[in-house]
């Protein structure tokens, strides 16, 4: 008994320790061929293809196509009534084939017949008028009124016919329905509740799934109107036949996605991620990154100061080194926009005219030394800490001695940035970056926003502005581009924002991968190309 | 057992109500949703519709008693941002949360009791200074700093493993193994330092004096015996996993409660933050009250009320971080 | 023989948490007396209440019921601050030499606490003197005042615990197992020091041990403690040559002798009474009662450390 | 003379320990004496020489030894002046919460009942909740600046202390020392103070320099969250949570933080090992009477 | 089965016979933290088969270290000298060897029978435990713990095989540990202070059991103690350890008559008694015994010995019997204190 037993157990032991760590290698061996194996297969014969994109859409309801999150997933399964021809901007017909504005108040649209949403009831003018009523109205308040001027209502006159009307007059209302899509009518009212979930409209992709957290899936929607016309701005879209959306918040990763072929198309990287990818794309936006100052703060109120901050520093540094690249800017919006003033030369780079221009105004009083304080909201532009601090650095260096840099997390730099003119105390010294996007393509949104009394984002209140707004406003077509252009002018010598520049988007894309960004910043399956 | 783990479940609810009431007040504080979900430059009237159309504009105490009104019935509202019921987008995320963080331990517990017995067979050794050391550097490593580097090293130079998403076992693995390092310290630790106590027992010469092989004292009883620190500890992980999982799932995008959390908190969706304090309690108290149930079932001198605290008392002198 | 100066009457202590929250009776119903400049021991068995009912007579725990009365003063009903007087005239001298001094001080410290509290001796340096003094009495060199409790050796820390004991003058000091965990030669030492120091000082000394042979050279009177209960109470004669109840009876015949005649001689004893404890399936002659064969023994005092040493009492 | 020999017999026993306290030192020293460390400014902005790899030329008599960051600054200099700030909030935060939570702990452990039962379910309300979100909630509320994010670490971390005090308390109450101090009349605030606190010293000492490493390493998270320190003050955090986005083109602005990072805190981790090691040896020698069984790393196995 | 009444010591033992185990001159040193310890010094111990011996000594005296060290149970330290079992060195056999002779060969009782049982497991479990480690089958090894706990006393055996530890008393703990040390059947089982914890009525049930139980199966017992009240019941030779060192050997009768070594002497007048006089005041030996790091030079009593001289402060007495003597012992005086051996009497 002593010896039968005693002599095998050691070896059980060093068996069974062996087992464990065989197994442990094992699976780890497994576990690796499984993720090595799983790489996405060659998008060009299945016609699948994988978007990374920042952040998941908070609602996919037709109201949520205005903004970042939403357009890149909604604009390719809803469509509004017209759109923008991808190299000349213009404005061109979707839903409706033609527009006219009839008088100062009604609009009316001719709409594309034999057109059908993707739960099949039809597309017709009070399909239309219902979807524009609902998105727009007043008592949704979805936030797709930010692009609403006055109030409008639309109706069907005949089953193709689309009347608008609005309160007031509003020149520009083709270029505010071009952001609005048209939802199904008929899921609208049968499915209520799944009006933030479950988009139905009519474009050449149809809504498969949305797994929360996840991903979002599109697929081709074969009896798309566009399918067989032989008009090319339509795009040829046949070879994509499923489109899934993946969110990465970060950047590196999100880069990561298409350096592994794990996506074949992701937005927003910077210009060393882009690079790194099979092909990358970029192109400016509408955007245009701005320096807003408190003109009610006593340094700030000084035009000379307001000038020599526009002086001070080095916006290729801030543009070309920092963001990775675009165009300096002499004025808050992009030659896309109607009342773009060419005549207007950035400001150049000149600290020893600011520090003049800063010696002046002491000499004069003005109290160069109150505290100023450069802000940008949190994870908004492109590595604004790094702008922020470069900027506050030379704004000391030209003598304005008490300038701080400081990132707002993003309420509380909205509470200070939305506040309004009226509600801007003096002792207060924001020096805000901005990026300011000229959806509209019209100078006036963005007056109203940044230099009008009453504007949302505006610091700055001058009556003869005023004046001269309400008069450009009024106008349409060349007249109203010249009076733009003269409030640019005016502006311009004013400085109450500092244009800095219109940064590059950049987009990483597969090898097979074929598409070029639009201004509007729209991803627009139709437009890309495999292959 | 039953009665002591049922005053314990009272007591829990009672604390979940109370943080569930302290995050109301904080996220009151912390900022308005409406403006955060419109562009800068949106008109006030807007902004000032869509405050009125989420229900901000209610007095203080009206939108609390109606919170808690819905409480009573576990309804959280509607996420502000997504419009849906914020429980059931709170509790979809779960499992995914879950299966990260059992592969997690998957990875990180016979690894870690693999450290700690090693080092703890000739504790002061080179072998248990280096082993030491390793698992001293997993409790020091900042886990987004490893989880990008293991992006880009396995996920993009090596190209093995899918750099970030959700899918089968192969999307599980990095994430896992990132939030796997600090447990696995931690964890070794715990397992070394029980163990060398535990092997200075009276009752392990008791075992030598029999004649049992080192090993088989180590397996069959030391370790058994040490079960008790190793389990808390590991509870304890389990528990404060998700200090970790907020991080770590926002950069893998793991559609997990904790990148939620995060979403929620960055868009100041009340509800939601709520449903996910929610769930994320209820699932620590879960976790607290599995441990304390393994407890009894691991030691017969069976778990008295006060025991808990003093076994606590053991995880907690382990090194943390 | 002197008045009382302790007297204890039905004295009751109550834990709470046996098994399923039953409140365990670790002092049942014990009433004695001490007469002035006597030497009283408590002996019992691990679990027997001794160490319980010391407590209680110090107020280091909160008795249940029943009345105690030192000089002629109600403890129970004493406010705190009269306590605090009260304590200056009681101290205690506890088992463990190693666990009764605070390892960060020094023995300096330790034996001045008592003044410090109490106020009674007042200046560092008249402290200092006192101390000194102290140390004599109990043996201890004076070079020790500096160090802390870890220098010395086990029979040195009872001298010190005894130096502290006595530093407020007290009349009365209550003794736990002070001897238990020293060794055989330290033993004696410490139990020589205890009789001096009663004879010198006139001290009046409660003296709890397990071990009936140091209780007899020590005491004037004993009483035998079992199950929380005083069975027996009488003269050190009556107790060692004519104990009257058979448990002081069994405990004295189980003590072990060191003599080799006598031992064998209990042993045949034993013998003849019992089957012996080889025959299979016969209870091996039966534990003590509290050493029953139940689930537990359940420890009456749940609260108190049980040393692994020297079975505690 | 004879400390030389003891100094140098101690480095050659814990050779692991005294490369951890050197480092430790020098990091401090550095932080003190930043200029003497590096002849460039970290807060001067330079965008043309951005991102310059290691060892590139400078203009001081150093080249720039780690490299430029995005703003041109030199990186060893951020990187020092970033140790300030990591470690001033590490010291404080440890500081403030371990006062507050060793407060609590030794109140709920001595006097039990009441106060112990509110102290616990604070401790249980904060626990049952991840510490990360407290912190990111106090802190939106409060907005991100050096003193919140101490306060913010503070209150996140406090109940570790007060669980381990209240534990240390709770088996201390039963010390015969403790009783003996009681039998001689001593008042509480007596026995707190003369007899609890200074024997339980040694284990939250040692907790406490464990927590050291633990507030690093949150601190760091929360400003990958953006709600740490914020720039122009720079953290290691924050200059890991920055140089994220270079990660592929500018290797060196994460490696060095995260290699600050990690060595300052295993060093800690090292040392506060060691130091429980030592206070569980022979735990009636040096005074640690009451250490919960003893978790003893490191402990020479003696027969 | 045995009635075997207790013969009167010293019958046992056949002088010519081989001792069962022989220590000689057992040394054991080790390095701490504060220095050089020395453990043991120069323990002589000889056990024949069946033979009951004590090792008398304070605390820090050795007695358990020794006999951990016979078991090779001492994980570090330098351990010299020779360790003879049955004929085999014990210092030298491979450590597959040694596991088979601990349990088998040799059983070992532990002082405090709760912390030397594993908490967790039954006790069955862990007497079985020793048996199966042979490869007895595991209804086997059931059955013969079974019988095993029978024999020790435990009631109700059947019912009481699968409770854990902490169900038992202190008594029925031991006879727990009894039964783990003697059901493989060992020649000789080395019982380290196996009363320590218990009262004393416990404690006389608990070695009249181990009496019994030895002498039904020839079984040699040493037993590590420092109460001399028990070394005399129990024993039938003695050694007296101080310092790590053996200072005596003798039988029980002579220990308690006729011993020689004024440490021995100093011992046996310290202790109170429950009869006879009570005296006065106690004999005491001055001082406490050394620390095993910081060892007094020559014989390790000398600072506490009145009997002194200057050569006990240099020299290391040896372990021989004197001329004169009837049994070893270490001192330097041994000539002249065996003129008057006896103190007792």
């Amino acid at each position: 008994m002593r010896h039968s037993g005693s002599t095998p157990r050691p070896r059980r032991i060093t068996r069974r320790g062996a087992t464990f760590t065989t197994s442990l290698v094992a699976l780890s061996l497994v576990l690796t061929a499984c993720g090595g194996g799983s790489q996405s297969a060659d998008a060009t014969s299945t016609g699948e293809i994988t978007i990374g994109l920042p952040e998941e859409p908070r609602s996919l309801a037709s109201w949520n196509a205005y903004s970042n999150d939403g357009h890149p997933i909604l604009r390719n399964v809803e469509e509004a009534l017209l759109n923008r021809d991808p190299e000349s901007n213009e404005l061109v017909g979707e839903l409706a084939t033609s527009w006219e504005q009839v008088d100062d108040l009604t609009w009316r649209f001719q709409l594309r017949e034999g057109v059908t949403f993707h739960d099949g009831s039809p597309f017709d003018a009070e399909a239309a008028a219902f979807g524009l009523n609902h998105v727009l109205s007043e008592e949704n308040a979805f936030p797709m009124r930010t692009f609403l001027g006055p109030e409008l209502e639309a109706r069907a006159v005949d089953e193709y016919t689309l009347e608008v009307v609005t309160e007031a007059p509003d020149p520009i209302l083709d270029s505010r329905l071009y952001f609005v899509t048209i939802p199904s009518m008929t899921a609208l009212q049968e499915n209520p509740d799944t009006w933030e979930t479950n988009p139905v409209g009519t474009g050449p992709y149809r809504f498969a799934e949305w797994n929360r957290g996840q991903n979002i899936v599109l697929e081709a929607n074969e009896d798309w109107w566009g399918r067989d016309s032989a008009d090319e701005a339509l795009g040829d879209n046949e070879d994509i036949t499923r489109v899934t959306y993946v969110f990465r918040p970060e950047t590196e990763v999100r880069a990561s996605l298409v350096q592994t072929g794990e996506a074949q198309f992701v937005r927003w990287l910077n210009e060393a991620q882009c690079n790194e990818a099979p092909k990358c794309e970029s192109g400016p936006g509408v955007e245009t990154v701005v320096l807003r100052l408190d003109t009610p703060n006593p340094a700030l109120a000084d035009p000379r100061i307001r000038e020599a901050i526009a002086l001070s520093f080095d916006k290729s540094a801030i543009i070309d080194d920092i963001m990775g690249g675009g165009e300096l800017a002499a004025q808050i919006v992009g030659p896309s926009a109607l009342g773009f003033n060419e005549s207007l030369e950035p400001f150049p780079f000149d600290p020893d005219r600011a520090k003049e221009l800063v010696a002046e105004a002491v000499a004069d009083g003005v109290p160069v030394d109150l505290p100023l304080v450069v802000s940008a909201r949190e994870g908004f532009i492109l590595r604004a800490s790094e702008s922020i601090q470069l900027i506050a650095d030379a704004l000391r260096e030209i003598g304005l001695t008490n300038v701080t840099s400081e990132m707002r997390e993003t309420a509380k730099f909205e509470e200070a940035w939305t506040a309004g003119y009226d509600a801007i105390t003096p002792d207060r010294g924001l020096i805000g970056l901005q990026q300011h996007g000229n959806e509209l393509m019209d100078y006036s949104g963005s007056i109203e926003g940044y230099y009008s009394c009453d504007g949302a984002t505006s610091a700055y209140c001058d009556p003869e502005l005023e004046r001269m707004y309400d008069r450009a406003n009024s106008l349409a077509g060349d007249e109203r581009e010249a009076a733009l252009q003269e409030i640019a002018q005016y502006v311009y010598d004013r400085i109450p924002v500092v244009p800095i520049g219109q940064p590059n988007f950049y987009f990483g894309m597969a090898e097979e991968l074929t598409w070029s960004p639009r201004l509007d910043g729209f991803v627009l399956i139709k437009e890309m190309e495999l292959g | 057992m039953a009665t002591y783990a049922l005053k314990r479940l009272a007591h829990s609810l009672i604390v979940l109500v109370g943080v569930l009431i302290l995050v109301f007040v904080v996220v009151d504080r912390i900022g308005d949703p409406a403006r955060l979900m419109l562009p800068a430059d949106a008109p006030r009237q807007v902004y000032l519709d869509l405050r009125a159309s989420l229900g901000l504009d209610d007095p203080f105490w009206e939108r609390f008693g109606r919170t808690i009104a819905g409480w009573a019935v576990g309804d959280f509202g509607e996420s502000l941002w997504q419009g849906v019921p914020s429980l059931p987008l709170a509790l979809e995320r779960v499992p995914a949360t879950l299966f990260l963080t059992a592969v997690s331990l998957a990875i990180a517990v016979p690894l870690a009791l693999l450290l700690g017995t090693r080092s703890a067979i000739k504790p002061g050794s080179v072998s248990d200074r280096i082993l030491t050391t390793i698992s001293l550097a997993g409790v020091s490593i900042a886990d987004f700093w490893l989880g990008l580097m293991l992006i880009l090293v396995v996920g993009v130079q090596w190209g093995l493993l899918p750099t970030s998403g959700f899918g089968g076992l192969e999307y599980v693995l990095l994430p896992a193994l990132t939030l796997a390092v600090r447990p696995i310290g931690r964890i070794a630790q715990v397992a070394r330092s029980a163990l060398v106590e535990e092997m200075d027992k009276p009752y392990i010469n008791t075992l030598r004096a029999k004649g049992v092989p080192e090993g088989r004292i180590v397996r069959r009883d030391a370790l058994r015996n040490s079960a008790i620190p190793i389990i808390t500890v590991t509870g304890d992980e389990i528990a404060t996993f998700l200090n970790g999982a907020i991080v770590i799932e926002t950069i893998f995008a793991w559609p997990g409660i904790g990148s939620l959390f995060i979403q929620a908190i960055e868009r100041r969706d009340l509800p939601l933050i709520e449903a996910c304090v929610f769930v994320v309690a209820i699932m620590v108290i879960t976790v607290n009250l599995l441990v304390d149930l393994t407890y009894a079932r691991l030691d017969p001198r069976t778990a008295q009320p006060t025991t808990r605290r003093q076994r606590r008392r053991l995880a907690i002198l382990s090194p943390r971080s | 023989m002197n008045g009382p100066i302790l007297e204890v009457e039905h004295l009751v202590k109550e834990f709470p948490g046996g098994r399923r929250g039953e409140v365990v009776r670790a002092v049942d119903d014990v009433s004695f007396a001490v007469a002035e400049g006597e030497v009283l021991g408590l002996v019992g068995e691990s679990g027997s209440g001794k160490s319980t009912t010391a407590r209680c007579v110090m107020r280091l725990i909160e008795p249940t019921s029943g009345r105690i009365t030192f000089e002629g003063n109600d403890l129970m009903d004493a406010s705190r601050s009269r306590l605090k007087r009260l304590r200056r005239g009681m101290q205690m001298v506890f088992q463990d030499p190693y666990s009764s001094l605070d390892p960060r001080m020094r023995i300096e410290d330790v034996i001045a606490e008592g003044m410090v509290v109490h106020g009674t001796v007042r200046g560092a340096e008249a402290r200092r003197a006192r101390v000194a003094e102290l140390l004599e009495l109990v043996g201890l060199r004076q070079d020790h005042l500096r160090r802390r409790p870890s220098d010395f050796s086990g029979g040195e820390r009872q001298r010190i615990g005894i130096a502290r004991a006595l530093a407020v003058d007290p009349r009365l000091l209550v003794c736990d197992e002070p001897v238990a965990s020293l060794d055989v030669s330290i033993q004696a030492q410490i139990l020589n020091l205890f009789k001096r120091l009663q004879r010198d000082l006139g001290l009046t000394i409660i003296f709890i041990a397990h071990d009936l042979a140091t209780v007899r050279h020590l005491c004037d009177r004993v009483a035998v403690m079992s199950n929380g209960a005083i069975h027996e109470i009488g003269t050190r004669e009556q107790i060692y040559s004519a104990p009257t109840s058979d448990y002081t009876r069994s405990l004295l015949a189980a003590m072990p002798v060191p003599d080799p005649e006598v031992e064998r001689r209990k042993a045949a004893a034993r013998r003849a009474r019992l089957e012996p404890a080889g025959s299979a399936g016969e209870a091996g002659g039966g534990d003590a009662p509290t050493d029953g064969g139940g689930p537990t023994a359940a420890d009456p005092r749940p609260s108190l450390p049980v040393s692994a040493s020297g079975g505690a009492g | 003379m004879r400390w030389i020999t003891r100094g140098a017999r101690f480095v050659w026993h814990h050779k692991l320990v005294s490369c951890s306290m050197a480092f430790l030192v020098v990091l401090a020293f550095a932080a003190v004496f930043r200029d003497a460390v590096t002849p460039y400014d970290p807060y001067s902005t330079d965008v043309s020489l951005r991102n310059l790899p290691p060892l590139s030329d400078g203009t001081g008599w150093l080249p720039h030894v780690l490299g430029t960051d995005p703003l041109g600054r030199d990186l060893l200099s951020v990187l020092v002046e970033g140790a300030r700030v990591s470690l001033v909030v590490g010291l404080l935060s440890v500081l403030v919460s371990g006062t507050f939570g060793v407060v609590l702990g030794l109140a709920a452990g001595y006097f039990r009942g009441r106060t112990d039962d509110v102290v616990m379910r604070l401790v249980d309300l904060q626990m049952s909740v991840p510490s990360l979100l407290i912190a990111l909630l106090v802190l939106y509320v409060l907005g991100p600046s050096l003193t919140n994010v101490v306060f913010v670490l503070a209150i996140t971390r406090w109940m570790v202390y007060a669980r381990v005090t209240r534990g240390l308390m709770l088996s201390m109450r039963e010390e015969l020392f403790v009783e003996a101090a009681r039998s001689l009349g001593a008042s509480h605030l007596r026995i707190i103070v003369r007899h609890m606190i200074p024997n339980i010293m040694a284990p939250i000492m040692v907790l406490a320099t464990l927590e050291m490493a633990v507030m690093l390493l949150t601190e760091a998270s929360l400003s990958f969250l953006g709600l740490g320190i914020q720039p122009p003050q720079s953290s290691w955090g924050l200059m890991l949570a920055q140089g994220r986005e270079y990660l592929t083109t500018a290797w060196w602005l994460v490696t060095f933080p995260g290699l600050a990072i990690l060595l300052t805190t295993l060093s800690i981790n090292i040392i506060a090992t060691w130091m429980r090691a030592r206070s569980t040896e022979s735990p009636r020698e040096s005074g640690a009477v009451v250490e919960p069984p003893a978790r003893a790393p490191l402990v020479a196995q003696q027969a | 089965m045995s009635t075997v009444m207790r013969s009167p010591a010293p019958v046992r033992g056949q002088e010519s016979e081989e001792p069962l185990l022989d220590v000689q001159d057992l040394t054991l040193q080790f390095h701490a933290r504060h220095g050089l310890v020395r453990a043991l010094n120069g323990v002589n111990l000889t056990v024949r088969a069946g033979e009951r011996v004590g090792i008398v000594g304070e605390s820090g005296s050795g007695k358990s270290v020794t006999a951990l060290s016979i078991l090779r149970l001492v994980r570090a330290g330098r351990i010299a000298g020779e360790i003879r079992f049955a004929g085999e060195n014990l210092l030298t056999v491979p450590e597959a060897r040694m596991r088979q002779i601990r349990g088998k060969e040799i059983g070992y009782i532990f002082q405090d029978p709760l912390s030397a049982l594993n908490p967790v497991r039954s006790v069955g479990d862990q007497i079985s435990e020793v048996l199966r480690l042979r490869g007895v089958r595991k209804a086997e090894a059931r059955r013969r713990t079974l019988d095993m706990l029978q024999r020790v006393g435990i009631k109700d055996a059947g019912r009481r095989i699968d409770d854990y530890p902490h169900q038992f008393s202190g008594g029925m703990r031991q006879r727990v540990m009894i039964a783990m040390a003697l059901i493989g059947e060992p020649r000789l089982v080395l019982a380290d202070e196996p009363t320590t914890a218990l009262d004393v009525r416990v404690q006389a049930q608990v070695l009249d059991l181990l009496w019994d139980l030895a002498d039904e199966r020839d079984l040699a017992v040493v037993l590590i103690t420092h109460d001399l009240g028990i070394v005399a019941g129990f024993a039938e030779r003695v050694v007296v350890m101080y310092a790590g060192k053996a200072m005596e050997e003798c039988s029980t009768d002579e220990l308690f008559r006729a011993s020689i070594h004024p440490y021995t002497l100093g011992l046996l007048h310290s202790l109170p008694r429950v009869d006879g006089e009570v005296p006065e005041k106690l004999m005491t030996i001055g001082g406490s015994p050394p620390s095993p790091s910081a060892l007094p030079s020559g014989c390790p009593f000398h600072p506490r010995c009145r009997y002194a001289l200057d050569r006990c402060r240099e020299q290391v007495p040896a372990f021989v019997t004197p001329p004169n003597g009837s049994h070893p012992s270490a001192c330097h005086r041994a000539e002249v204190l065996a003129q008057s051996p006896g103190v007792l009497q």
